[in-house]
């Protein structure tokens, strides 16, 4: 049998496929479609302290080989989570990683710590890179003085483990890979969507209610994969890539490229099975290749002279 | 059996018209759990322009055969390639999903108003009613003569009254204004259709007091409430039109 | 009759489609397809003061609605131009401008010189952009001091249009654009490639021999479009957007965002036509909706509260 | 004529076997200007996967029919999309694309190499020498038996030798193992196929100092030399596989 786990710290993951966040919903609506324990993890939508309703419709476009959204981190705030939400998937055997997100450093906080108290949750997710709210998000992860304050504050209360969600729409990802490493983050994840707009010709006026979104999808996938690169070979923490992953194939890229997990974000939509259906890709290419670890291939590129 | 994804099989593919269709699709499992106002979430291979599927509601469920029906318009790229899909070719889908219409008792006086393609959910939603002994009035609305369909099929669900903009067959001019409305006082109201007509529909209801069900076209990634992207602005705030709808009782939206 | 025309400053174009440089070769390809004097505009390929062979093979990999190249600016050097192209390309009833390119600010100032003595040639794109070199290119439009200096040294020396090519590559694009305005330019051009990568995982190798490329096509497309409305509501300089258009709706959609006008590029690789067939859309476009004059289009969506 | 592009009508596509097909198109112009060892750019619709066009050499050309013949392997998407085209279906291509082979003139002594589906730009060369009073042998390499391919049209424009690697038909091993090789002095060698396998053609020719021209397959974007994508390093820097070949004389290649 082929080994697939991999470690954030001593956090164990038994594979590296897990889900991207704003896009697995709570877990719970993939239910019916299979097993979610089997992934790796996953990551749920993104939480806020308060209720927050998210940006007017139309919040959805399609584009070439992608789409944009401008949901704006809808959710019920952290108080429902807990009460609601957290006893669903609790039991999960699988971990269970939440999206934090806020308008200010305090907002973080407050919600990291009381992240921190919920026994099975193991990690946060610091999405400071948002890029469809007013205030907070992408302006956190593009700003390199903001990014380095919000993820110090967070991980003064935070004791588990920390991942830091990168914002692709700056002009050296490794600048912030590396804030983010020196602040003591025990792993970065990225990308997040990158900043795009689309238009309805027809009506002359924008697709989306905010005008700009944020593209996911395949077509993003080669500068995705760009980013994880470099950002692999600029910091020791573990890396997880995501961006327009669709296939094994797409995993593979990623984890070839130096990434030690993925996320599967869009696909899910289009595949609800998706991100199981690449774990078992991953693991028989293994299979074929005779890789026995899968260690062995991330960062292989970077290693071999190729 | 719950959501679930799964390629079917087409039985046909009935040219209606240049511009609609109707794919007869072999059900695998069991459909007894398709309700009337549910949709499918389609596929489409086989174009560069179709990266999300595209939702389609249930037109017809056929529980003895086993078979079910879309009802569809070309619309763009996507449905220009369902359109040209053949017997025996397979369609991969995630159904059923949403919300349905409640379906009225026995002696509710009920009308169902479609227009366009909006007309696809009202077909079973009136079959179901059927079951249970009752005939709504329907009340179908078209652009012009030419784009009259499957009126018949509606006549086996219950009386049909026609409106076409043109006037070219029934009562020219919108749904709201067919005589219909004057004369009868119906205690529940359906609809589907394009969002001006359903608006029109729906202040008709709100100042009758008459209890009123929508169902919403709204656009949509994913189909099965992750994405939050096809929200309705409704009283309970922003809801998801593919978990919390398609169908609306039209207290709970802000219209 | 509709009409398509539009200026930069005193230079008049009949109509708003151009071709994007590097996708065009030297126009003389195109001969064989259409009439390029139909065009608006066209851009040679990029053009340096020595020959220079680019970067090794492979140069290229397709990807979702996209393709990554790593040519790397090969071109035979500002004398072949002028003795073998020039000639050639001189009499065409449009605006045929060259894009320019150096390592060292001397490059693109030597190399402006020699462009501003070829009296067919009214304007010039200085291509701070370029992701497939190792001086030069990018590192001076992703960095706003270099950016602004050779900006600046160019304006001193070349006396015709001086149109500046942008990199997307950066957190923000409308501090570029500001700088270039300031700086005097007569116009800005955008997006040039994003960077982006790609790996053949059967291989487990990288797709280009460079490792990285830049990315083009449908694909960049919505990242594009946020670009050019972006700073298209931030400089008054117009304009002139591409990225990803393949058919008239695309252009369209830059237009209506404030796009003065627009570039067609890798669309040319699959349709030699593409560029006239979109400036035979717009036009239909227009006469539909009963517009007269393109520059009723021209920032519509930023004009009107929609 | 010049570089066209035009939607073909296919007349036939005709499958060898479970990979290899070949597809016969109406010409809308006069052919007389396609040369051997030129190609064409087919756009594959219906792919999303296939953004860019597909390089296909021309097989075959019946210049009374005006028709002309592509002869692929299914390598991935794009090709997989082609071998399910069928009869009446239009084909986008721009063509003629590319350099040629130097046809050889009567009385020189001529071996054509081919390996795999390497071998399609090489029966209509062989077609032009016959034309010259000139009839070739004919090395064909292929995997194995079952791959063996079209050898009866090759069989019309000369002497035909296999190989197969596994032997199971004609004489084990790569074609420049063959003993036609020790037997035979060649003038002039022209080869298509795998790189490993011009390779070693071309290092038997350097060796033997005989003429030789070798058709490359480098990825294309744009096929008309506007790109730069292809490129072939040569003696005289890099040069467009697309527009300065993709047929090179091995003195031009740094091999
Ligand atoms: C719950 C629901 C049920 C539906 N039921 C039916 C039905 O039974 N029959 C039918 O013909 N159509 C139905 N529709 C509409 C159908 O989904 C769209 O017509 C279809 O997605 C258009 O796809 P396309 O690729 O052909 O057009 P595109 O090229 O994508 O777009 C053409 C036009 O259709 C609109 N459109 C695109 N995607 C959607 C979408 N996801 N939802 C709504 N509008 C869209 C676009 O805004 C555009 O104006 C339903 C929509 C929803 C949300
Ligand atoms: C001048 C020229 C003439 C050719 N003539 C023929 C021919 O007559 N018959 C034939 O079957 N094939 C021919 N090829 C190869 C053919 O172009 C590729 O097999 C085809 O493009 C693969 O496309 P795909 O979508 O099926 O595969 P993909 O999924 O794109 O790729 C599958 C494999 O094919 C390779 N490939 C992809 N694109 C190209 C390309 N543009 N050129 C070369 N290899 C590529 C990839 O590296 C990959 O290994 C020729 C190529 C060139 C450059
Ligand atoms: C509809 C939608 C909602 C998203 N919401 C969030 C979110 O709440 N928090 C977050 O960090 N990322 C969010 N993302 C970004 C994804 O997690 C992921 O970074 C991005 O989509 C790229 O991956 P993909 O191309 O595989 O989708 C969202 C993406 C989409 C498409
Ligand atoms: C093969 C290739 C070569 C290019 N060479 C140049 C160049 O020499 N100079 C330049 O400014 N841009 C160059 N570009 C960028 C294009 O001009 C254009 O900015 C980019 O491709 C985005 O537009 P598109 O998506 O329409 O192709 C090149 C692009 C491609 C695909
Ligand atoms: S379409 Fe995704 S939540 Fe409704
Ligand atoms: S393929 Fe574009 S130059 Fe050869």
């Amino acid at each position: 049998m082929v080994n697939l786990g991999f470690s954030i710290g001593d956090l164990y993951f038994k594979n590296p496929v897990l889900t991207a966040s704003g896009t697995f919903g709570n877990g719970t609506e993939f239910d019916d479609f299979f097993d979610v324990s089997r992934l790796g993890g996953i990551l749920l939508k993104g939480t806020t302290l308060e209720n927050r309703e998210g940006n007017p419709y139309p919040r959805m476009a399609e584009t070439p080989s992608g789409m944009l959204n401008s949901v704006g981190l809808q959710n019920k705030g952290i108080d429902y989570f807990e009460s609601e939400i957290y006893p669903k998937v609790k039991n999960y055997d699988t971990n269970v990683i939440v999206n934090i997100n806020g308008s200010y450093i305090d907002d973080y906080v407050s919600l990291a710590e009381r992240i921190n108290s919920l026994e099975n949750i193991p990690a946060a997710e610091l999405n400071i890179s948002c890029p469809n709210v007013k205030m907070g998000g992408m302006a956190f992860g593009t700003n390199p003085v903001s990014a380095r304050e919000v993820i110090r504050e967070v991980r003064k209360v935070y004791r588990k483990k920390l991942i830091v969600k990168l914002s692709p729409n700056v002009t050296s990802i490794i600048e912030f890979a590396r804030i983010a490493e020196d602040e003591g983050a025990d792993s970065v994840s990225l990308i997040n969507t990158l900043l795009g707009m689309a238009i309805d010709v027809s009506k002359m006026k924008p697709s989306l209610a905010t005008i700009t979104g944020g593209l996911s999808g395949p077509a993003v996938k080669p500068v995705a994969l760009r980013m994880v690169w470099q950002v692999a070979n600029a910091v020791k923490i573990p890396v997880i890539g995501m961006g327009g992953i669709m296939t094994a194939t797409d995993a593979l890229e990623f984890m070839l490229a130096g990434a030690s997990a993925v996320q599967v974000g869009t696909a899910s939509f289009i595949d609800p099975q998706a991100s199981v259906k690449i774990l078992e890709g991953i693991e028989n290419f293994m299979i074929q290749k005779g890789i026995t670890d899968i260690g062995e291939i991330v960062g292989f590129i970077n290693r071999k002279s190729v | 059996m719950g959501k679930r994804t799964e390629d079917l099989i087409i039985i046909e593919n009935k040219h209606l018209s240049p511009e609609f269709f109707i794919l007869e699709l072999s059900g695998k499992d069991n459909l007894a759990d398709f309700r009337p106002g549910q949709f499918v979430q389609v596929r489409v291979e086989g174009s560069p322009e179709t990266f999300l599927r595209r939702p389609i509601s249930i037109y017809d469920v056929d529980f003895v055969k086993n078979t079910f029906k879309l009802f569809f318009q070309i619309a763009g790229k996507g449905t220009s390639v369902l359109s040209k899909l053949k017997a025996g070719d397979s369609l991969n889908l995630i159904y059923p999903l949403g919300t349905s219409f409640t379906v009225p008792e026995k002696n509710e006086k009920v009308l169902l108003v479609g227009g366009g393609v909006g007309i696809a959910p009202l077909l079973f939603l009136g079959k179901c009613m059927n079951e249970k002994g009752n005939i709504p009035d329907i009340l179908l609305g078209f652009r012009n003569s030419e784009r009259i369909v499957e009126v018949d099929q509606f006549r086996e669900a219950g009386k049909v009254f026609l409106t076409t903009e043109d006037g070219s067959v029934g009562e020219k001019g919108f749904v709201t204004n067919h005589s219909l409305l004057l004369q009868t006082k119906y205690d529940k109201i359906f609809c589907c259709g394009p969002e001006s007509m359903m608006k029109s529909v729906a202040s008709y209801c709100r100042k009758n007091s008459i209890f009123c069900e929508v169902s919403l076209e709204n656009l949509m990634a994913c189909g099965f409430g992750v994405c939050l992207c096809c929200v309705a602005d409704t009283v309970r705030g922003n809801l998801c039109s593919c978990i919390d709808g398609p169908v609306f009782n039209l207290n709970d939206l802000k219209w």
